[in-house]
């Protein structure tokens, strides 16, 4: 019996397991669903397949040569280290690769990586979405002038990469950045960093942190009486990290771009299919958490790229390069998200030749001490500032790798 | 085996070693106070005393490990307050230890050839290669190293990683190791100890032949008396740090305070 | 029988001073370069390649040079790491600067440079000893993690912090980048490992080895013979550090593809220095046997849970995994405390005097 | 001192307090040192091991005091009875409580206690109070009047005769029925051999303690031994009681250093011996 | 330039001693937080002369299970609150001392008398067996300490100095109280009593400790057990200041300057290593590390213990390294 091979790279083990375990659940489950509940896509079942990286570039890389030959329609390796050496073999061994929102941000150039594809935003984006936040709450980014802002990062590509940009802002805004590196050996141990925030006193504070950091950061906030609303992270924080610092982590904020909560017609049915039947090691009262919902937004869009392949080839059982294809005229708009029961749940999507990224709009979330709350509009990235970034990051990946190929393959009318 | 060369020439019955006046304390512990004696060159000189009288530390300060408070060193004619380890190694004199000291994951060979370390010279690069000269050189100090295999009987243990061995023959080893050093000065630390008469009377014939053949200086600390007496042309004697006698072994027997502190009953 | 050295004698001192003195060790070691240089590329599937081999080879240099540095000179490093990331740090700028000279020159300079570091760092070992020394090297683990993140110039400034590894070539033959097949680098790395290995064999087995086990063994010993302490360490680190840049570059350019200086963290360290341990402090096979071990026992259990077919959740394999490798580890300590190179020697003996037990 | 021999014998040597039944003993799984060894030290007896190096003399005191296992060795053959019990089934230190100590050939002090904390360590299986352990280190200090001069020095920086005094003060400290004494004379001084022999006479006349001790000083051995035992290449090739065996021909010859009735200088020594016929 | 390195420091200390006091204060609890998970490699270091690597997964073991069985505990409807937290920790308190029995039998009896380094590797092994043990039992989610259950206080004293304040956290006061109560404990039980001299015997030669009747099996129970112990308060410590995951084994990493500083046998030594080291990388960090671009707190403590070792190669309260031939 023929099936769609989708191997799903994940960690539940190791020192970020906290994360991973829900962003694997949301991903097994969704797709899970779509087997239990449509017999998966287009008539042909999914193959679903974990395999356990642990966050450790090592076993990511043994996953990926353990998966390479049964013809995956692509891989997500849901770390940027794994990412990075994938970037070049993706062409080579005709595997497309779907870094949401992490890895590579000039990936976003779809001339120079027609393999990788990373919506719905970088964290280029990320930054300039929370910079016109602030701005906004300021009335206006040019009321930055003269304040300070501070950027606690983990001191990695990651936490690195926004710091050209944030420079950037600086100069053109006129205000003061303030850098805050934590070491990843020192995640839990933060207190000489805010003691230099309540030094320097900035007037907001950035976050990029992962696992450890992001917990120990909100608490030592809370401990220096930091205002919390004036504390924003990019979209990685969970429940349980801004939980753990108790009442005085309400207001805190992070930008997202999908919802949390469990009332949609998709989830429901993770539960009806999935959960309620015991198909799952998922525990029941994840569903619906910021993490969780990450998972399942991920899946939906390999769900809908295999569709979107299936439905441009006329194949049923489609391959890695058939999904490239799928991915580059991605399209899932409103009335799709709703057919799909995802109605609200996120902003469409709609991806180009040109675009992997699509640059979509997030919004902030903030922390009212039991769940998230969204509490604004859509805020757009600023493409003016970000675009001219990403297409000198592309073309300087391309000089440094010489030899780097141009792209041959075709592009496809959006169907 | 070749005589040990190198260094001005002393003749035989000149003075090798002086030590004078030197003294050594450990905080408020005074292991060595105001010795002076000399080793002649071509002797067997025995260094007695009861134990903790300061005799392991005389040797230590003789080949540099320990460094002298006060007094000095002549060591073939060249006078110092004190000398590096090294300097010592390099200007002959060769060592056993009290507690034995072999390499103890390294064979018996091995051990007897790190003791020629000092007289290989092919560098990094040939070793790299062990090859051509390095190989010449590694064949032509085996060979020498195997002659002293032969000399002390130990053919069978060659292979034996040394902690695996009974104690006397690790004491014959680490004698093997100090030979190999072809040194001018040996100095032997209880060699015999834990050693049955037998092994005593082969261990003696090895220091003699020693002596004999290669006319290799060698000064001796043993407690056995018989071996001492038999031995040794002279003998010092150490008490709680102090030089109480120095003599012929005949001469030693009879002192008093020798007997007093030491020998308890006259032998 | 089979096994016996009984009626191999030697006529000459080169003949016994031969690394391996025995024939049948002889054969047996060109049968498993054969099998190594031929068979394997030819036969072995892309995975067993790039997944198993290429990285057990890797492993094995850079725990052949810890072992130079701990289990031949009784140095404990927790360095390890550090030196791999200087190896394949100065190779990425190296091959940045002169792209046109080959590859693999680069790769082998660029364990000078860890050398130098290496020597850098070994300074204080004069003075400090045992596990205390263990601080010296883990400073430079942890200044050398903090530089490889702070100076963007060390990785020509890339956006993603990463080493990106260009395509190179070796007589045309892509040998780096994603269009080097895994059998060339096996190849190219197996080649590098082999001179390498044959180089640690020749200074362990010679005067400078002997010096570094002397040292190791009784120090004090040693100096009173006229080893010069300071000289033997510093070339110790050297040395070993040296392998460790080599197998660091090695690992970044023909394993990795890219790395984030992350993966020369601590964990690294910790993670060779067991191998060392496990496989035999002071043995060089005992290297090979431990990267085994540690590298290569997680992937057979694993693989070994997917062929059985189990129905067990991924994650609940790695904890079992874990729990499993642990388990073995504390096994073969108590079977063998002195690592599986002497339980290798052990089954020798035990075969040279086969049929009687001893 | 010539007496002394006979005075050790008056205890009725009846009730053995420890006996070894043909043991067999393997290193590391493949070196086979004791082939099968058999022995007894009667109830407040003065055992004495002889042998030249390498005999097995120290490995048989190790599977006594039931330490081979911390050096890979193991006892394969035999069995060992201390006291009615079965010393395999016996921890080490269960050992040491029932009365069995060792004393390990060279020397074993712990380097970074001071000498006086050595002595402690000594008394460790003891419950009868600091008063009595207190009486007992006087009696060791009385004993050895070098060690109480350095009590409160590392044992690591003595010398290495005062680390011998330690070892074997430090065993006396355990007030145990029985001590294996592995080469008590090594390296000491030869009026505190003679001390060392006086004590082992003493304890052995007024409290009873049995000793077995294997010594290469045979002459000081089998002056105060009321037995003997020949160990040579892991096996026991002569045993009798001590006086007959000081006058054996053999024994005077290769352990005592006596030929032709006088004792030989050791300047004599030859390059070839006489070969021992019990190796034939 | 040397303006900034020598003077410039100085020149903010005076300026706003508010900062430097919170800045030693922080110094001062990191490093006694410190000193607790450097007790734990000291007590067994100390026993055995075995460097427990494993102790950083036991103080997340140690955690785990502590929150652990108390979600056990109020899913099987004991209320949330004191009760159920003390229960759970009785609980983790027995777990470790079952955990001390296991590894004695199963792990140290076999290894005795080998060389500190084949020990050190077995512990490398338990911590495999650990890690995998734990994420089985608990799953690897991360959990929140249940400090307040406990009893622990949280919220903070602010005292007011020149101009500005200074914020002592009451969770870092009790913690500075709580450890410094089991080091002077446990200072006071291996120091001064029968079983501590037996530890440094132990510590110096398993053969000659055997056969001299110390019981190493009693003593290593002892000792791990009073290790797991520390690792559990480590684990609420630490678990409170951030959160109970598997990344917390990284921080047990920090005892190593602690440890080699203070020397691997002083438990008075862990204490001023900790403090040393605390004190100085915050002061480190804070007013020179800027110099640097900052985060150089992650070397900064092995720099530091590296400078004192060249002064005394022991470290501070270390044994003596003996030197004799
Ligand atoms: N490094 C040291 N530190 C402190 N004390 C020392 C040191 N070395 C030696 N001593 C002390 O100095 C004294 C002399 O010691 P030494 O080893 O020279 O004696 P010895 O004559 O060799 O005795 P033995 O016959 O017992 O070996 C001893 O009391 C010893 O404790
Ligand atoms: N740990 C070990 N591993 C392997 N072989 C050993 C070990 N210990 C001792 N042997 C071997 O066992 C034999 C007997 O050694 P043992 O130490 O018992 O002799 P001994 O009679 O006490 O000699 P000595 O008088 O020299 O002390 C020797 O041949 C020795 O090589
Ligand atoms: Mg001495
Ligand atoms: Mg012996």
């Amino acid at each position: 019996q023929d099936s769609i091979y989708v191997p799903l790279f994940t960690y539940r083990t190791g020192p970020f397991s906290g994360s991973g375990i829900f962003i694997a659940e949301g991903m097994h489950d969704y797709l899970e669903m779509l087997n239990q509940r449509d017999g998966g896509i287009g008539g042909v079942k999914l193959a679903i397949e974990e395999c356990e990286t642990g966050y450790d570039t090592k076993k990511g890389l043994e996953c990926y040569e353990a998966v390479k030959d049964k013809k995956p329609v692509m891989v997500n390796p849901w770390s940027t280290g794994i990412t990075l050496p994938l970037i070049p073999r993706a062409a080579v061994d005709k595997i497309p690769v779907l870094s949401m929102a992490y890895g590579l941000s000039a990936a976003a150039i779809g001339d120079t990586f027609p393999w990788i594809f990373n919506p719905p935003a970088t964290y280029w984006d990320g930054l300039s979405m929370i910079l016109s936040y602030i701005g906004n709450k300021e009335g206006g980014l040019d009321k930055l002038k003269g304040k300070t802002i501070g950027y606690i990062y983990l001191d990695a590509g990651f936490g690195k990469e926004p710091i050209p940009l944030f420079e950037q802002f600086a100069k053109d805004y006129g205000f003061t950045l303030k850098l805050y590196p934590v070491a990843a050996t020192e995640m839990q141990n933060q207190s000489s960093q805010w003691l230099n925030v309540r030094r320097d006193r900035p007037n907001y504070m950035v976050m990029y942190g992962w696992g450890a950091l992001n917990p120990t950061a909100i608490k030592e906030a809370v401990k220096i009486n930091y205002p919390m609303d004036k504390f924003v992270s990019i979209w990685w924080p969970s429940e349980d990290d801004a939980k753990s610092a108790g009442d005085g982590a309400k207001g805190f904020k992070e930008l997202n771009w999908h919802a949390v909560g469990a009332n949609f017609p998709a989830i429901q049915d993770i539960k009806k299919y999935v959960t309620d039947k015991n198909l799952t090691q998922t525990d029941k009262n994840h569903l619906g958490q910021v993490l969780y919902n990450r998972g399942v937004y991920n899946s939906m869009l390999i769900a809908e790229a295999i569709r979107n392949a299936q439905k441009i080839t006329g194949k049923k059982v489609v391959t890695g390069e058939d999904v490239r294809r799928g991915l580059e005229t991605l399209d899932v708009d409103k009335a799709r998200l709703k057919e799909i029961g995802l109605d609200g749940f996120t902003d469409p999507v709609k991806l180009t030749c040109a675009d992997h990224n699509g640059h979509f709009p997030a919004f902030m979330q903030e922390w009212d001490g039991t769940k998230w709350v969204k509490v604004s509009e859509p805020i757009k990235p600023d493409m003016a500032k970000v675009g001219p970034l990403l297409s000198a990051a592309a073309k300087e990946y391309v000089e440094k790798n010489t030899g780097w190929p141009k792209r041959t393959e075709a592009c496809d009318k959006a169907s | 085996m070749r005589a040990p060369s190198s260094g001005p020439e002393i003749a035989a019955g000149d003075v090798l070693l002086a030590v004078e006046n030197v003294s050594l304390a450990f905080g408020g512990v005074k292991a060595v106070t105001d010795v002076s004696f000399d080793i002649r060159k071509g002797e067997i000189r025995a260094i007695i005393g009861p134990n903790g009288a300061g005799k392991t530390s005389m040797l230590n300060i003789i080949n540099g490990f320990y460094q002298p408070q006060q007094g000095r060193i002549t060591f073939k004619g060249k006078t110092r307050p004190k000398m590096q380890p090294y300097e010592a190694a390099e200007g002959g004199i060769g060592r056993t230890f009290q507690n034995v000291a072999l390499f103890r994951g390294m064979t018996a060979l091995d051990n007897i050839m790190a003791g020629r370390t000092l007289k290989m010279k092919r560098g990094f690069f040939w070793q790299l290669f062990r090859y051509g000269p390095a190989m010449r050189e590694e064949v032509e100090h085996r060979l020498f190293v195997e002659e002293i295999i032969d000399f002390l009987k130990i053919q069978e243990i060659r292979r034996t990683p040394v902690g695996r061995l009974p104690y006397g023959l690790q004491k014959r080893v680490e004698l093997g190791r100090a030979l190999a050093m072809e040194p001018e000065l040996l100095l032997l630390d209880e060699p015999m100890a834990g050693m049955n008469i037998e092994e005593k009377e082969d261990m003696s014939r090895f220091i003699l032949d020693v002596n004999n053949y290669y006319g290799t200086t060698i000064a001796l600390i043993e407690h056995d008396m018989g071996v001492v007496m038999d031995l040794s042309d002279r003998v010092v004697v150490l008490d709680h740090g102090v030089k109480i006698a120095d003599g012929t072994p005949d001469e030693v027997k009879r002192d008093q305070a020798v007997i007093d502190a030491y020998l308890g009953v006259a032998h | 029988m089979l096994y016996r050295e009984a009626g191999q004698f030697k006529t000459s001192y080169v003949a016994d001073q031969a690394i391996f003195p025995i024939r049948q060790d002889r054969i047996g070691l060109a049968l498993i370069l054969l099998i190594a240089f031929v068979v394997l590329p030819l036969t072995a599937s892309d995975f067993f390649l790039s997944v198993v081999m290429v990285p057990l080879l890797i492993f094995s240099l850079a725990a052949i040079g810890l072992n130079i540095l701990t289990g031949y000179t009784g140095l404990l490093s927790l360095g390890t790491g550090g030196f791999m990331g200087v190896g394949a740090f100065a190779c990425y700028k190296l091959t940045s600067i002169f792209p046109e000279v080959n590859i693999v020159i680069w790769i082998l300079v660029s364990g000078l440079f860890a050398s130098g570091v290496g020597i850098l760092f070994g300074l204080p070992s004069l003075r400090i000893k045992g596990f205390y020394l263990a601080v010296a090297t883990l400073s430079a683990q942890f200044f050398l993690d903090w530089a490889f993140v702070r100076l963007p110039w060390l990785v020509n400034y890339n956006i993603s912090g990463a080493i990106e590894v260009p395509t190179r070539t070796l007589f045309g033959i892509p040998v780096t980048g994603p269009n080097a097949t895994p059998q060339v680098r096996y190849l190219v790395i197996l080649g590098v490992v082999t001179l390498l290995t044959w180089f640690a064999s020749n200074l362990v087995h010679g005067r400078i080895g002997r010096s570094w086990m002397a040292v190791r063994d009784m120090d004090l010993a040693a100096e009173l013979m006229g080893i010069r302490l300071y000289r033997t360490k510093l070339l110790a680190f050297a040395v070993s550090s040296y392998f460790c840049g080599v197998a660091g570059a090695l690992m970044v350019f023909l394993w990795y593809g890219s790395a984030e200086p992350g993966v020369f963290g601590i964990d690294q360290s910790f993670f060779i220095l067991f191998m060392v341990i496990i496989g035999g402090l002071g043995s060089l096979i005992g290297s090979f046997f431990g990267a085994g071990l540690i590298y290569g026992l997680p992937i057979i259990l694993r693989g070994f849970v997917n062929a059985v077919g189990l129905e067990i959740a991924p994650a609940t394999v790695e904890h079992l995994t874990f729990m499993t490798v642990g388990a073995l580890i504390v096994f073969f300590l108590i079977i063998e405390p002195e690592g599986l190179a002497r339980l290798w020697q052990i089954a020798k003996q035990k075969l040279r005097v086969w049929p009687f037990p001893y | 001192m010539t007496s002394s021999a006979a005075t050790a014998s008056v205890a009725p040597a009846t009730e053995t307090i420890l006996a070894l039944n043909n043991i067999e003993v393997i290193y590391d799984h493949v070196i086979l040192v004791l082939k099968g060894v058999s022995l007894a030290v009667p109830k407040g007896g003065i055992v004495a091991l002889l042998g030249a190096n390498g005999a097995g003399k120290t490995t048989t005191l190790k599977a006594i005091s039931n330490l081979l296992h911390a050096e890979r060795g193991e006892v394969t053959k035999g069995s060992i009875v201390f006291n009615g019990d079965e010393v395999q089934a016996l921890s080490p230190n269960e050992l040491v409580r029932r009365g069995c100590i060792q004393v390990m050939e060279g020397r074993h002090c712990f380097g970074h206690l001071t000498i006086e904390e050595n002595l402690l360590t000594g008394a460790f299986t003891r419950r009868d109070g600091s008063a009595a352990i207190k009486r007992d280190m006087d009696m060791v200090y009385g004993y050895f009047r070098r060690l109480s001069e350095r009590k409160n020095s590392l044992a690591g920086y003595t010398s290495g005769g005062e680390q011998q005094m330690c070892a074997i003060g430090r065993a006396l400290m355990s007030r145990p029925k029985m001590i294996l004494l592995d080469e008590p004379s090594m390296g000491l001084a030869p009026q505190i051999v003679e001390e060392i022999f006086e004590i082992v006479k003493d304890l052995n006349a007024k409290e009873g303690v049995s000793f077995l001790l294997a010594e290469q000083n045979t002459n000081m051995a089998l002056k105060y031994a009321t037995y003997g035992y020949i160990l040579e290449n892991g096996r026991v090739v002569m045993d009798g009681d001590a006086r007959s065996l000081s006058e054996n021909e053999d024994v005077k010859e290769f352990y005592l250093g006596i030929s032709e009735g006088r004792r030989k200088s050791f300047r004599e020594g030859k390059h070839y011996r006489r070969r021992k016929r019990w190796l034939a | 330039m040397l303006y900034k390195i020598l003077i410039d420091p100085f020149v903010q200390m005076g300026a706003a001693p508010d900062l430097l006091v919170q800045t030693l204060w922080e110094g001062l609890v990191g490093g006694v937080l410190y000193a607790l998970i450097a007790l734990g490699f000291v007590l067994i270091f100390k026993a055995s002369g075995v460097f427990n690597f494993a102790q950083g997964i036991m103080v997340v073991f140690a955690a785990l299970t502590l929150v652990g069985v108390y979600e056990a505990l109020s899913s099987w409807g004991v209320p949330r609150g004191m009760l159920a937290a003390y229960l759970a920790l009785a609980v983790a308190i027995l777990v470790m001392l079952g955990l001390a029995f296991a590894v004695e039998r199963v792990m140290l009896r076999p290894l005795v008398n080998q060389p500190d380094i084949i020990l050190f590797m077995a512990t490398f092994g338990l911590t495999y067996f650990l890690i995998g043990l734990g994420e089985l039992v608990f799953g690897g989610n991360p959990k929140r300490m249940i400090a307040g259950d406990l009893g622990l206080p949280s919220g903070s004293y602010d005292i007011k100095m020149a101009g500005g304040f200074v914020s002592l956290q009451k969770i870092d006061i009790a913690a500075v109280i709580i450890v410094s109560v089991m080091v002077a404990g446990l200072g006071f039980f291996f120091q001064r009593t029968r079983i501590g001299r037996a530890l440094r015997a132990v510590a110096d030669s398993h053969k000659a400790a055997l056969s001299v009747g110390i019981s190493l099996e009693q003593i290593w129970v002892v000792v791990w057990f009073a290790a797991g112990i520390v690792a559990l308060a480590t684990g609420i410590m630490w678990g409170a200041r951030s959160e109970v995951s598997f990344s917390l084994q990284i921080i047990a990493l920090k005892a190593l300057p602690v440890l080699i500083l203070g020397g691997f046998t002083s438990i008075p030594g862990a204490i001023v290593g900790g403090l040393i080291i605390g004190i100085g990388e915050k002061l480190g960090e804070f007013y020179w590390g800027p110099l640097l671009g900052s985060g150089i707190e992650s070397w900064l403590a092995y720099f530091i213990a590296l400078a004192f070792l060249l002064f005394r190669p022991q470290g501070l309260f270390g044994e003596k390294i003996i030197e004799r031939i």
